[in-house]
C-alpha cells in the first residue's frame, strides 16, 4: 500500500488566528489551499480572496423555468388541450394562475439553490484525504484548520511546512493517503 | 480516518442518474402500460358459440343489421336473440356440434351466455342509435369485424379515444347508406357529398349522466 | 357507480305465470337485468353475474384498482351478456315501453301511465287521458314502483300453526271450506274488505251473494267517504259524490276540507285550483280561497283567508255563516229556522261576516267545500248552500256513488265483531286492508278475530292482521295484477299488469272469484265485467283493446246530474244534530286525518314516502301530535316531548308534541299510518300509531281529550329547522292590490334587458327583491348560442305537494339516507321544497312553498372551485356533475349559495357486510329495491357530490330522438320528472331561446326573479312571485285592532 | 475596540447564551442529548405520544373503510373539523420558517437559540396538516385526479381552484422548509460525525456512518462556507415571501368563495397574523418545556422567551384588530346576510365557541404588556396554550359557523362532531410531539454552527490576547474575551 502525501493542515486556536494565517498563505501565493472552521469567519472572503458565489445565478435561472414553466402548463392544460367552461370564465385566464406560478417559481429556486450549493462544492463528497488524521476532527468543533493540498504548483514538503509554522499554527501535520488501483481516476478527480 | 470508500464519491453522478431513471419510471409506465392501448385491445375472449363474423358478415355479406336489428333506434348494441340464430339455422346446419349450445336455448329458453368485448365503464352512456344517424360507421369502432373469426377489441376504446373523434367528426363520417360497409373510403364518396354539420358534445353530460 | 347493462339477465322459466301487456300481447315473464352489480336476478341464484364483484365493498378498501376500472382499463373480469331466448314483441331492450294502467289512491282509482324497461316498471305518470289524473301524480303514485320492489312483501302463503305452506294447499283447504259452508247458504262466512267501485269486484260480491246467501259482506277503511255520502243522501235523498270546478269558482269555501291535498280527486282539484290562481298580468282574475281547519294542511297553506277553528267547532261555523247569509238575503228557506240564532265560534265574527260578502258577491262563481270527516249534516248544509248560492250547475256538480257501502264503515266492522262474540262466523275471510291495525281501538279487532275457526287474510304484507289470522294469504302488488274500477265520475277503467307477480302473489278479485264463480285468471274475470258495456263481440275486442290503450273505456263516465238540495231535509237533519260543545282549555280536542305521506298507512314500508318530509312540518320518519304555540305554553309543552293522550271509552296512546304555528288552539292534530309494528324493515315503529283513540262512535273529530307529559322526550327530525326568511327576498309575494299598484314586486327583474324595461326600482318596499349586480363579470359572459335550457317555478300555483319531490326521487335514482342521518342533515333530495312562514303571528302565519333545485347558474360559484373539474358547463348552459371525476371535496357544495348539492357522506346503497346508514345495521340492500332504477341514470357511490340536472338523461335522449328521426325539436318537447307530474303545473322547463317556448315566455313574466340574483350567478331557473289574494274587507275590519 | 456579537450593556443587551460559554461548551451541551441514553421522561413522553399517533392511524383506516360519513360533517357544514384541523396545523407551520427565515434577514441573532427546534416544528406540523386535504376527500383513491399528470381521460385539474393553489403552496412549503432545515443541519451533523469518530463499538460505527452520510462529507471549507452562506441568504429570502404566500393561499381557500363569512378581503393578511401568532405560540410551549427537561437554560435564555412573547402580543394584537375589522366591514357593507352572519358569531348557536375564540387570542395576550408575565415561565407556558386552543376555534368559527348560517335559512344546521373527529384530532396531535421528540433525541436541537458564529469569540476582531503557543483552557480564552469587551 503506497502512501502519498495528500496535504499540509495547520491547526490554530482562534478565529483571528486563522484569519491572519489565510492572509499569510495567500500572500505566499498559494492556489489550491482551503480554511476550515467550525462556523463561517467573518473577513475570511476577503483573506482569502475568493470571488463572489454563483449561488445566484443558478438560483435565477431556476426560478425563471419555474414561473415559466408554470405558466405554459396550466395555460396548455386549461386553455388549449381541453378547454371547458368553468363558472362562465374564459378557460385561461391569468389572474387565476399567478399563486401556482410564485409557488413553482419558489419551489425550483429553493431547488437550485441547495443542489447549486452542493454543486458548487462538489458535494457530497464522503471521502476525502483531510479525513486521514484524527487532528481534523475538532475542524467541526472548536479549532480552525488551513490545508494545503499537495497538487499546488507551489507545494513543496519543506518549504510549505515552514511558511505554515510561520503563522503562529498550533500544529502542522502532513496528511498522507493511501493510493489505491483506482489512481487514475483519483488524479483526474484532482484536477 | 475514513468512514466512506473513496468510490462513494462517485454519489452525486449516480443519484442524478437515477433521478432521471425514476422519473422517466414514474410517468412513462403508467402511461403506457395502463393504457386500454396496451390493456384492452387485443381482448378476445372465447365465446359460448364460435360464431364467425368472417363467414356471416364477410363471406355472406350479410349485412350488419340483420342480426343487430333495431341498432338504429336504440342506444344498446342489440346482440340478437336466439330466435334470429334459429332463423336460418333452423333448417341450416341443423346438427352442427358448434351450434348446440343455440338449440339448447331455443329449447329451453334460456339465453346464450354471451362474453362481452367491447366493454364501456358502467357511467358511461354510449348511444348507438345516434351515431349511425349522423354516419358513423360501425368499423369506426369496431374495426374489420368483417375480417374477425373471433370478435376482438381493436380500438382503445376510452375517454381520450371518445374525444379524438368528438373534437373532430369530420373524417369518421359517411353517408348513411355506407355506414356498414366495412370498405368504405372517403373517396368513394358521391361527388358534391360533404359530412354533415354535427356538433358531437365534449361536456361531460353528453356522455356521463 | 354504475348503471345497469341493457340484456335482460334472467331467462323465461317454465314455471312463470305469463304476463299480458298491452294489446293483448303474450309475452315472457323476465326478472331484472343483471350484469352491474347493482341488479342480479331476483329468482336466478344461478347465474350470477361475475362482474358482480362488488365494486363498492372493494371501494371500501379503496383499491386503486377501483379508481382505474372506472378509467375503463384493466376490466379483465368477464361480463355477460344475455340476449333474449324468444324475443318479445314491442320490447327494444333500451326502448322503455308506457303502459296505462290505474292506481288506488286514498281509496279512488287514479289513471297511471307506467314506464318499463325490459320488463320492469320504474316510473311511474299519469296518465293524460284520465280525468283522475290528467297526466299528473302525486307522491304516493310515484313512490308507488318501491312498494311493488318493496323486499319485506310476503312471499309465502302462511298458516297458523306458522309452517308455511303453498297455494296448493291452501287451495285443497278453501274448497273443504266451501263445501262446508254450501250446507248452510254461508251463514257462518263473512267477508272483510276495503271498499271498492271495481265493477268487477262488484260483480264478484253479487255472484257470491247468490252462492252464499246468508253470508255478509262487511267493509272497513279507516278513512272513508261515509259522511259525504250520507250528507248527499240527507240533501238529495241518494248519497253523491260533489265535484266543484275550482277553475271556475271565485270563492272557495273549504270547512275543514283538504281538498288539495288528502281529500279524494285531490289531482285534479290541484290542477283546476291551480288554473283560478295563474295570472300573469294584474288584471287577470284570481280566486280566493277560505279555509276554517283544526291543522294546517296543503289546502290551508294555499288559503288567502284561514281561520285556525278546532275541527269540533266547524259545525257552528258552518250555521253561522248560513245565518249570515240568509241575512244578507240568501235565501236557505226553512233551514233558517234549523239553525236558529247559531253563535259563531268566538273570534269568528268578523271573519265569518267577510265570508258571508265574498260569497253573496259571488253568487254562482263560488264554491263551499265540506271536510270528509264533518259530520253529514254539514255535508248536507252545504250542498244547502251551493243551492241556495246558485253554484250547482257552475262550480258544483253531483255524481251517483257506484257502490253502495255502508256510510259508517266503523258501525259496520263493530257489527262483525259482534257476530264473532256471537259465534256467528266460522270463516272469516279477510280481502286486502290491515283491520286490526287501522280498526277503532275500542273494537279490539284482534282478539276478536283470534276467535274465529278459519280467518284468511290476503295481504301484500304479513302485517298485524295476518298475525291473528289462520291463512295468509299474499297479495299481488297493483301493477302486478288485473283489474278495473271507475273514477270519481265513473270513468271505466282497467288496471293492467306490468311485470308477473314477484313473490306468486294473486289479486283479491281472484279469490273472490272462488266465492261465486268458477275460478278463473283475473284477466278473463275483467274481460267478463267489460262484456257488460254491452257491445257485440266484434265491438268488444276492439273496445277492450282500446280500453287498455288508453287506460279507460271513453263515454262510461255516468252523467253528472244536478241536484238541488231538498231544503227541509236539510233543516230537519240540523234540528236532530245537537251543536257539539265547544272546544276550549277545559274541552281540548283530538282532530284524526290521513297522512301527507302515508295516508293510512298501507304503504308505510316505503321508503321514499318515509324519507319525505311533511309539506308542513317537514318532519322525516315520523309522525307527531301537533299544538299551537299558545297551547304548547298553556300546557307547558316543547318539541319532542312525549305525551300521553286518552280520552273516555279509548285507549291511551303516547306520542311525541311538535308544536307547530297555524294550528288551532286547544286541538289536537294527529295523523293515520305511523306506527306499524309489522310493516317491513323500513316502517316498522315508525311514528306513533294512533288508531287505539278511536271508537266507533268518533273515529276522526273527539272532544274532551285527557293529556299527561310523561317527561321522556323522543328525537323528532326535520329537513328544515329554521322556517323564517330573516326578511331575505328568497320566497317573494305580495297581494293583488299590490301587484296592481306595483307590477314589479319582485323589484330587480333576473337580467340586464328586463330592468331597462321595467324601468327603475322602488325602493321604499319593505322587502327588496334581489338585483343582478349592475357590474357585469372582468370577462364577456359566454353566450349561448344553440340549446338554452330553462325552468320557471310558479309560487303562486305551487300548493307544496311533494309529487315533484318523489318523482325526482324515482327518475334520478336517489338514495334514502335514514332518520338518523337527516338529523345529520344529509337528506339526498334533489328537490326539496323550503317552506317559509311569512307574517308576525306566530300562532297563525302565512306560508310560502319553494320549490328549490339546482338554478344551474350560468356563472356558477361551484365550477370555480371544483379542483379537478368535475363540474364544469355545457355548450347549452347545463351546470354539468360528472360523478366518476369527483374526489369529493365538497367544496362545490360549500361554495354553492342555494345549498342545493348533495353529497353521499356514506355509502348509502350499502355494500355487503357494510353498515346500511338507513337502519344502522350490516347488510346489503334488497334486489328488489335495485329494479327501481332508473337504468338512464348513474348510482352515485359513496364520496360523490350530486345534484339536479334539469334530467339531463331526458334532455339527451330527446336530442338524440331529433338528431335520430331528422328534425328539429318542438318548443316544449321535453319535460323534467318534476314537471311533468306537478298537479299544479307550477314548473315549467323549455329552451329559452326557443322563442315558441312556454318557458321564455314566462321567464320574461313580470313576477319572474332569480333567487339570490344579488350574487351574479345569473340562474337559469326563474321563481315566478307568488300572488296573494286575501280579502280587503277583513283587513279593513282588522285594521283597528 | 469591541466585538459585534458582544451586547451593549447600556441598551440593556444581555448575552444570548450563559456569559463566556466556549465553542466547545456549545458543542457538548447540544451534541451530548443525542449522544447520551435518553433520560426517563422522554421515554414515557414517547410512549404517550406514540400511542396517540397509532390511534390517528387506526382512525384512518377506518375513515377509508366507511366514508368520511363517520365525521359530523353535514350539511351545509360540508367542512368542519378537518379543515378547521388543516388551517390550525398550517398555521402553527409558520413560525419556524418565519423564526428562521424572516429572523434571519433581519440579522435577530437571538433566533439562533431556537430557528432549528422551530423549523423541526414547522416541518411536523405541516405533516400533520397535509394529513387532512388528502383524507377529507370522499374518494381518496382518486386524489391523483388533482395532480397535472397526463391520463386516458385526457383531462386535467381546475386551476381556477384554490384548492388546487393550496395543494401547491402546501407542499412547496413542506419542501423548501424541509430543504431549509437540511441545509441548516449539514455543519452540524458534521459534528455529531467527528464526535463519533471517538466512539467506540456498534453505536459509534453506525452513528458514524448516518451522520456521515447526512453531513455529505463537510469539512467546514471556507470555499464552502462562502456557497453555503449564500445559498442559506437566498433560500432565507425564498422562505420570507413563500410564509406569507402560504397562508394568503390557504385563506384564499374561503376568499374567494361567495359564502357571508368566507368572501373576505381582509382574509389573506388576517389569516397570516394569525399563523404566525399560533406557531410562535406552539413553539413557545415546546421550548419551555424542552428547556426545562433538557436544562438550555444556557442556549434559550430568558430573552428569547421574552422576545416570543412580545411578537406573541403583536400578532395578537393584530388578530384582534382583525376581529374587530370584520364586524366593521360586514356592517358598513349594508349586505344583510354579511350582518346576519356576524351578529349570529356573537348571539347565534355557535356564541361559545366566539367567546373562546375572543378570549384565547385577543383578551389573555394582552398580559404580555407586563414584563412581570413576560418573563414569567408559568404565566407564558399558560398563555401559549391557550392561544393554540384560541387560534383552533377561530379556524372553526370561520369554517362552521359561517356555513351554517348562509343564504337560505331553510338549509341552516347545526353542526355535531363524532368521537372519529375528536380521535383524528388527537391523533394528530400525537403524531406530532412523537416526531418532536425523535427530533430532540437523534437531531441537534440547536443550530450549533450559528451560535458558535455569535458567540463573542467568533468575531476575529474581538481582542482579547491569545497565547499563539499551547492553548489555555477555553474559560480563560473566554474570561480574556470579556475583559477585552468591556
Amino acid at each position: 500500500m503506497a502512501k502519498r502525501a495528500a496535504l499540509y493542515l495547520a491547526k490554530y486556536e482562534t478565529p483571528h488566528d486563522v484569519l491572519h494565517a489565510a492572509q499569510e498563505v495567500r500572500k505566499a501565493g498559494y492556489a489550491k489551499w482551503d480554511v476550515h472552521t467550525p462556523f463561517p469567519v467573518h473577513g475570511m472572503d476577503e483573506a482569502m480572496g475568493l470571488s463572489d458565489s454563483k449561488v445566484g445565478w443558478i438560483v435565477f435561472f431556476s426560478g425563471l423555468t419555474g414561473i415559466s414553466g408554470a405558466l405554459l402548463m396550466m395555460w396548455w392544460m386549461n386553455g388549449v388541450d381541453y378547454p371547458l367552461v368553468v363558472g362562465g370564465k374564459p378557460p385561461s385566464s391569468l389572474p387565476a394562475d399567478v399563486p401556482i406560478m410564485f409557488e413553482l417559481m419558489v419551489l425550483l429556486s429553493a431547488f437550485g439553490a441547495l443542489f447549486g450549493m452542493l454543486h458548487l462544492n462538489r458535494l457530497p463528497r464522503h471521502n476525502h484525504p483531510i479525513f486521514e488524521t484524527e487532528t481534523f476532527r475538532s475542524a467541526s468543533d472548536d479549532k480552525f484548520f488551513i490545508s494545503i493540498e499537495s497538487e499546488d504548483p507551489k507545494f513543496d514538503l519543506a518549504e510549505t511546512k515552514a511558511m505554515l509554522e510561520s503563522t503562529h499554527a498550533a500544529l502542522v501535520e502532513l496528511v498522507e493517503e493511501t493510493l489505491q488501483d483506482d489512481e487514475a481516476d483519483e488524479e483526474e478527480e484532482h484536477h | 480516518m475514513q468512514i466512506f470508500p473513496r468510490a462513494l464519491n462517485k454519489l452525486p453522478v449516480y443519484a442524478a442518474l437515477a433521478n432521471v431513471v425514476v422519473l422517466v419510471a414514474v410517468i412513462g409506465i403508467p402511461w403506457y402500460y395502463f393504457s386500454p392501448k396496451n390493456l384492452q385491445v387485443g381482448y378476445e375472449p372465447h365465446q359460448p358459440v364460435p360464431y364467425s363474423h368472417r363467414l356471416h358478415a364477410g363471406q355472406m355479406g350479410m349485412d350488419c343489421r340483420y342480426c343487430h336489428a333495431q341498432i338504429e333506434r336504440s342506444a344498446h348494441a342489440m346482440i340478437p336473440p336466439t330466435q334470429t340464430c334459429m332463423g336460418c339455422h333452423a333448417v341450416v346446419k341443423t346438427d352442427s356440434a358448434m351450434l348446440a349450445p343455440v338449440r339448447e336455448s331455443w329449447e329451453t329458453g334460456n339465453p346464450v351466455q354471451w362474453i362481452k368485448v367491447t366493454k364501456l365503464p358502467e357511467h358511461v352512456y354510449f348511444n348507438h342509435s345516434v351515431h349511425l344517424a349522423v354516419g358513423v360507421g360501425c368499423v369506426t369502432c369496431h374495426g374489420r369485424i368483417d375480417q374477425m373469426d373471433v370478435v376482438r377489441l381493436d380500438k382503445p376504446i376510452a375517454m381520450q379515444w371518445c374525444l379524438e373523434c368528438h373534437r373532430n367528426p369530420e373524417p369518421n363520417l359517411r353517408p348513411k347508406e355506407q355506414i356498414t360497409n366495412m370498405t368504405w373510403t372517403s373517396d368513394q364518396a358521391p361527388p358534391g357529398w360533404k359530412p354533415p354539420e354535427v356538433h358531437p358534445p365534449t361536456n361531460c353530460s353528453g356522455c356521463h349522466r | 357507480m354504475s348503471k345497469r347493462q341493457p340484456y335482460p339477465q334472467e331467462p323465461a322459466r317454465p314455471g312463470d305465470k305469463p304476463v299480458w301487456i298491452t294489446l293483448g300481447e303474450k309475452r315472457s315473464a323476465k326478472a331484472p337485468d343483471a350484469s352491474a352489480e347493482l341488479v342480479t336476478p331476483i329468482k336466478s341464484s344461478d347465474v350470477i353475474p361475475t362482474s358482480r364483484l362488488s365494486r363498492r365493498g372493494f371501494l371500501g378498501l379503496g383499491a386503486a384498482s377501483a379508481a382505474i376500472a372506472s378509467e375503463g382499463c384493466i376490466r379483465r373480469q368477464v361480463e355477460h351478456i344475455y340476449p333474449y331466448a324468444k324475443a318479445p314483441e314491442y320490447v327494444i331492450p333500451g326502448v322503455p315501453n308506457h303502459y296505462a294502467t290505474i292506481l288506488t289512491r286514498h281509496d279512488e282509482y287514479v289513471g297511471a301511465l307506467v314506464e318499463s324497461h325490459e320488463g320492469h316498471p320504474t316510473k311511474i305518470e299519469g296518465n293524460q287521458d284520465h280525468p283522475t289524473s290528467l297526466g299528473s301524480a302525486d307522491a304516493m303514485m310515484q313512490a308507488a314502483t318501491m312498494d311493488l320492489y318493496d323486499a319485506d312483501r310476503s312471499a309465502t302463503v302462511r298458516e297458523k300453526n306458522g309452517k308455511g305452506s303453498d297455494w296448493a294447499a291452501f287451495d285443497k283447504a278453501f274448497d273443504a271450506i266451501l263445501k262446508t259452508l254450501a250446507a248452510d247458504g254461508g251463514g257462518k262466512l263473512r267477508v272483510l274488505m276495503r271498499p271498492s267501485n271495481s265493477p268487477t269486484i262488484i260483480r264478484l260480491r253479487e255472484a257470491a251473494v247468490d252462492k252464499f246467501p246468508h253470508a255478509r259482506f262487511h267493509f272497513y277503511a279507516p278513512v272513508s267517504q261515509g259522511n259525504v255520502y250520507a250528507g248527499g243522501k240527507i240533501a238529495f235523498g241518494t248519497p253523491v259524490m260533489p265535484r266543484y270546478n275550482y277553475a271556475f269558482a271565485k270563492t272557495i269555501v273549504s270547512l275543514d276540507a283538504d281538498f288539495l291535498g288528502t281529500e279524494q280527486g285531490a289531482l285534479h282539484a290541484t290542477k283546476g285550483f291551480a288554473r283560478g290562481r295563474r295570472i300573469e298580468r294584474p288584471s287577470d282574475p284570481m280566486s280566493r280561497l277560505w279555509v276554517v281547519e283544526p291543522t294546517l294542511t296543503v289546502t290551508g297553506a294555499n288559503a288567502d283567508e284561514r281561520f285556525r277553528l278546532a275541527a269540533g267547532d266547524v259545525d257552528a261555523f258552518a250555521r253561522a255563516l248560513a245565518g249570515e247569509l240568509a241575512s244578507r238575503g240568501v235565501d236557505i228557506g226553512p233551514v233558517k229556522d234549523a239553525i236558529g240564532d247559531a253563535k259563531a265560534p268566538e273570534g269568528t265574527d268578523a271573519f265569518v261576516k267577510a265570508l258571508a260578502d265574498d260569497l253573496v258577491a259571488n253568487k254562482g262563481k263560488s264554491a263551499v267545500v265540506a271536510g270528509r270527516r264533518q259530520p253529514p249534516h254539514v255535508h248536507a248544509l252545504v250542498h244547502a248552500l251551493n243551492t241556495a248560492l246558485e253554484n250547482v250547475g257552475r262550480t258544483a256538480s253531483y255524481a251517483p256513488v257506484s257502490d253502495l257501502v255502508p256510510f259508517d264503515l266503523g258501525a259496520d266492522l263493530k257489527a262483525l265483531a259482534d257476530d264473532i262474540d256471537g259465534g256467528k262466523v266460522d270463516v272469516l275471510l279477510v280481502l286486502g286492508g290491515n283491520p286490526v291495525y287501522d280498526a277503532p281501538g275500542d273494537i279490539k279487532l284482534g282478539e276478536k278475530f283470534d276467535k274465529v275457526p278459519t280467518s284468511i287474510h290476503l295481504s301484500s304484507h304479513f302485517d298485524e292482521t295476518s298475525e291473528h289470522c289462520t291463512w295468509h294469504l299474499p297479495m299481488t302488488h297493483e301493477l302486478e295484477q288485473w283489474g278495473d274500477g271507475r273514477a270519481y265520475d265513473g270513468t271505466w277503467s282497467i288496471q293492467q299488469p306490468l311485470i308477473a307477480p314477484l313473490h306468486g302473489g294473486r289479486s283479491a278479485i281472484e279469490i273472490l272469484a272462488r266465492l261465486g264463480e268458477e275460478p278463473a285468471k283475473a284477466y278473463d274475470l275483467v274481460r267478463t265485467t267489460f262484456r257488460e258495456r254491452a257491445m257485440t263481440p266484434a265491438h268488444f275486442e276492439a273496445a277492450w283493446k282500446t280500453a287498455l290503450r288508453l287506460g279507460l273505456d271513453s263515454g262510461s263516465n255516468s252523467i253528472q246530474f244536478e241536484a238541488h238540495a231538498t231544503l227541509p231535509d236539510v233543516a230537519a237533519a240540523l234540528q236532530k244534530a245537537p251543536l257539539p260543545k265547544p272546544i276550549g282549555p277545559q274541552n281540548l280536542e283530538i282532530a284524526i286525518a290521513p297522512d301527507n305521506k302515508l295516508h293510512d298507512g298501507m304503504s308505510a314500508n316505503n321508503p321514499w314516502l318515509l324519507e319525505l318530509p311533511d309539506p308542513l312540518t317537514k318532519i322525516v320518519w315520523d309522525n307527531a301530535a301537533l299544538f299551537s304555540p299558545a297551547t304548547a305554553k298553556a300546557l307547558d309543552i316543547e318539541d319532542n316531548d312525549v305525551v300521553s293522550l286518552s280520552r273516555d271509552g279509548a285507549q291511551t296512546i303516547e306520542v311525541a308534541a311538535f308544536v307547530m304555528p297555524g294550528q288551532a288552539d286547544n286541538s289536537i292534530g294527529l295523523v293515520l299510518g305511523w306506527g306499524r309494528q309489522n310493516s317491513g324493515r323500513y316502517g316498522n315503529g315508525r311514528g306513533f300509531d294512533v288508531s287505539p283513540l278511536r271508537t266507533v262512535k268518533d273515529m276522526d273529530i273527539m272532544s274532551g281529550a285527557k293529556l299527561a307529559k310523561s317527561g321522556r322526550t323522543y328525537k323528532l327530525v326535520q329537513t328544515q329547522e329554521h322556517g323564517r326568511m330573516e326578511g331575505r327576498p328568497l320566497a317573494l309575494d305580495t297581494t293583488v292590490e299590490e301587484f296592481k299598484s306595483n307590477p314589479h314586486f319582485v323589484l330587480f327583474p333576473s337580467d340586464e334587458k328586463e330592468i331597462a324595461e321595467t324601468g327603475p326600482v322602488k325602493r321604499e318596499l319593505e322587502r327588496p327583491g334581489s338585483p343582478t349586480p349592475k357590474t357585469g363579470p372582468l370577462w364577456d359572459r359566454i353566450k349561448y348560442e344553440a340549446h338554452k335550457w330553462g325552468m320557471t317555478i310558479d309560487l303562486s300555483t305551487c300548493t307544496g305537494c311533494n309529487a315533484c319531490v318523489v318523482a325526482c326521487i324515482a327518475e334520478n335514482n336517489i338514495a334514502f339516507v335514514g332518520k338518523e342521518q337527516v338529523y345529520r342533515g344529509r337528506e339526498m333530495h334533489w328537490l326539496r321544497i323550503d317552506r317559509y312562514f311569512v307574517g308576525e303571528e306566530e300562532n297563525n302565519p302565512d306560508i310560502a312553498f319553494q320549490p328549490v333545485a339546482c338554478v344551474q347558474c350560468e356563472d356558477a360559484p361551484c365550477e370555480n372551485v371544483c379542483p379537478v373539474n368535475a363540474t364544469t358547463h355545457s355548450e347549452e348552459g347545463l351546470n354539468d356533475m360528472a360523478y366518476n371525476r369527483c374526489i369529493g371535496t365538497r367544496y362545490c357544495a360549500n361554495n354553492c349559495p342555494y345549498k342545493v348539492r348533495r353529497f353521499n357522506f356514506l355509502e348509502w346503497r350499502s355494500p355487503e357486510g357494510a353498515r346500511q346508514p338507513v337502519l344502522d345495521t350490516y347488510q346489503d340492500i334488497p334486489e328488489t329495491e335495485k329494479m327501481a332504477f332508473n337504468p338512464d341514470v348513474t348510482v352515485r357511490m359513496r364520496g360523490v357530490m350530486e345534484k339536479c340536472t334539469y334530467c339531463v338523461q331526458r334532455i339527451e335522449e330527446a336530442k338524440i330522438a331529433a338528431r335520430r328521426e331528422q328534425r328539429g325539436m318542438g318548443p316544449n318537447e321535453i319535460k323534467t320528472a318534476c314537471q311533468q307530474t306537478c298537479p299544479a303545473d307550477a314548473i315549467v322547463f323549455g329552451d329559452l331561446n326557443e322563442p315558441r317556448s312556454e318557458v321564455s315566455r314566462l321567464a320574461r313574466s313580470e313576477r319572474g326573479y332569480a333567487l339570490l340574483a344579488v350574487l351574479g350567478t345569473h340562474p337559469r331557473t326563474t321563481h315566478l312571485g307568488k300572488i296573494r289574494n286575501p280579502s280587503p274587507a277583513l283587513h279593513k275590519a282588522k285594521e283597528p285592532k | 475596540m469591541s466585538s459585534r456579537n458582544r451586547p451593549i450593556k447600556e441598551i440593556g443587551e444581555v448575552y444570548l447564551t450563559k456569559e463566556g460559554m466556549s465553542f466547545h461548551e456549545v458543542s457538548d451541551t447540544v451534541c451530548t442529548v443525542t449522544e447520551k441514553r435518553a433520560p426517563r421522561n422522554w421515554w414515557i413522553a414517547f410512549f404517550i405520544t406514540s400511542t396517540f399517533a397509532a390511534i390517528l392511524f387506526i382512525t384512518i383506516a377506518y375513515v377509508f373503510w366507511q366514508g368520511i360519513g363517520v365525521w359530523g360533517n353535514d350539511s351545509p357544514s360540508f367542512w368542519a373539523w378537518d379543515i378547521t384541523n388543516f388551517v390550525w396545523w398550517i398555521g402553527i407551520g409558520h413560525a419556524g420558517t418565519l423564526i428562521s427565515a424572516v429572523l434571519f434577514i433581519f440579522r435577530q441573532k437571538w433566533r439562533t437559540g431556537i430557528n432549528r427546534a422551530a423549523e423541526a416544528m414547522t416541518i411536523f406540523a405541516v405533516i400533520c396538516a397535509l394529513l387532512f386535504p388528502a383524507i377529507h376527500v370522499g374518494r381518496v383513491w382518486f386524489i391523483y385526479y388533482m395532480f397535472p399528470i397526463p391520463n386516458q381521460m385526457a383531462i386535467w385539474p381546475n386551476f381556477k381552484s384554490p384548492l388546487v393553489w393550496d395543494f401547491f403552496a402546501v407542499s412547496t412549503y413542506f419542501t423548501v422548509s424541509l430543504l431549509f432545515w437540511y441545509a441548516g443541519l449539514l455543519p452540524d451533523f458534521a459534528l455529531l460525525r467527528d464526535r463519533a469518530m471517538g466512539m467506540i463499538g456498534r453505536a459509534g460505527k453506525i452513528r458514524r456512518l448516518v451522520y456521515g452520510s447526512l453531513a455529505l462529507g463537510w469539512r467546514g471549507s471556507h470555499r464552502h462556507w462562502q456557497n453555503y452562506e449564500r445559498m442559506y441568504l437566498i433560500l432565507a429570502a425564498l422562505a420570507t415571501p413563500l410564509v406569507l404566500s402560504v397562508h394568503s393561499v390557504v385563506s384564499m381557500d374561503f376568499a374567494t368563495s361567495v359564502i357571508p363569512g368566507w368572501h373576505t378581503t381582509i382574509f389573506p393578511p388576517y389569516f397570516v397574523a394569525g399563523a404566525i401568532f399560533s406557531g410562535f405560540a406552539m413553539v413557545q410551549t415546546l421550548m419551555l418545556i424542552t428547556r426545562a427537561v433538557y436544562g438550555m437554560k444556557s442556549l434559550i435564555t430568558m430573552r428569547h422567551l421574552e422576545l416570543m412573547n412580545k411578537i406573541m402580543l403583536l400578532t395578537g394584537s393584530l388578530v384582534g384588530y382583525a376581529y374587530f375589522m370584520e364586524f366593521f366591514i360586514a356592517a358598513y357593507s349594508g349586505d344583510e346576510y354579511e350582518r346576519y352572519d356576524f351578529l349570529s358569531r356573537l348571539f347565534g348557536p355557535f356564541w361559545w365557541a366566539y367567546v373562546w375564540m375572543f378570549g384565547c387570542n385577543v383578551v389573555v395576550p394582552q398580559l404580555f404588556w407586563f414584563k412581570r408575565f413576560r418573563t414569567s415561565v408559568p404565566v407564558m407556558l399558560a398563555v401559549s396554550c391557550l392561544v393554540n386552543i384560541g387560534m383552533w376555534f377561530e379556524r372553526f368559527v370561520i369554517i362552521v359557523q359561517s356555513q351554517n348560517r348562509d343564504f337560505l335559512p331553510s338549509s341552516w344546521g347545526y353542526y355535531r362532531p363524532t368521537g372519529v373527529d375528536v380521535c383524528l384530532f388527537l391523533g394528530t396531535l400525537g403524531l406530532f410531539f412523537t416526531l418532536f421528540l425523535l427530533f430532540i433525541r437523534w437531531v441537534p436541537m440547536i443550530a450549533i454552527a450559528e451560535v458558535k458564529g455569535v458567540l463573542p469569540q467568533a468575531d476575529p476582531h474581538d481582542v482579547g490576547e491569545h497565547s499563539t503557543e499551547g492553548s489555555p483552557g477555553h474559560e480563560a480564552a473566554a474570561d480574556a474575551a470579556l475583559a477585552g469587551g468591556e
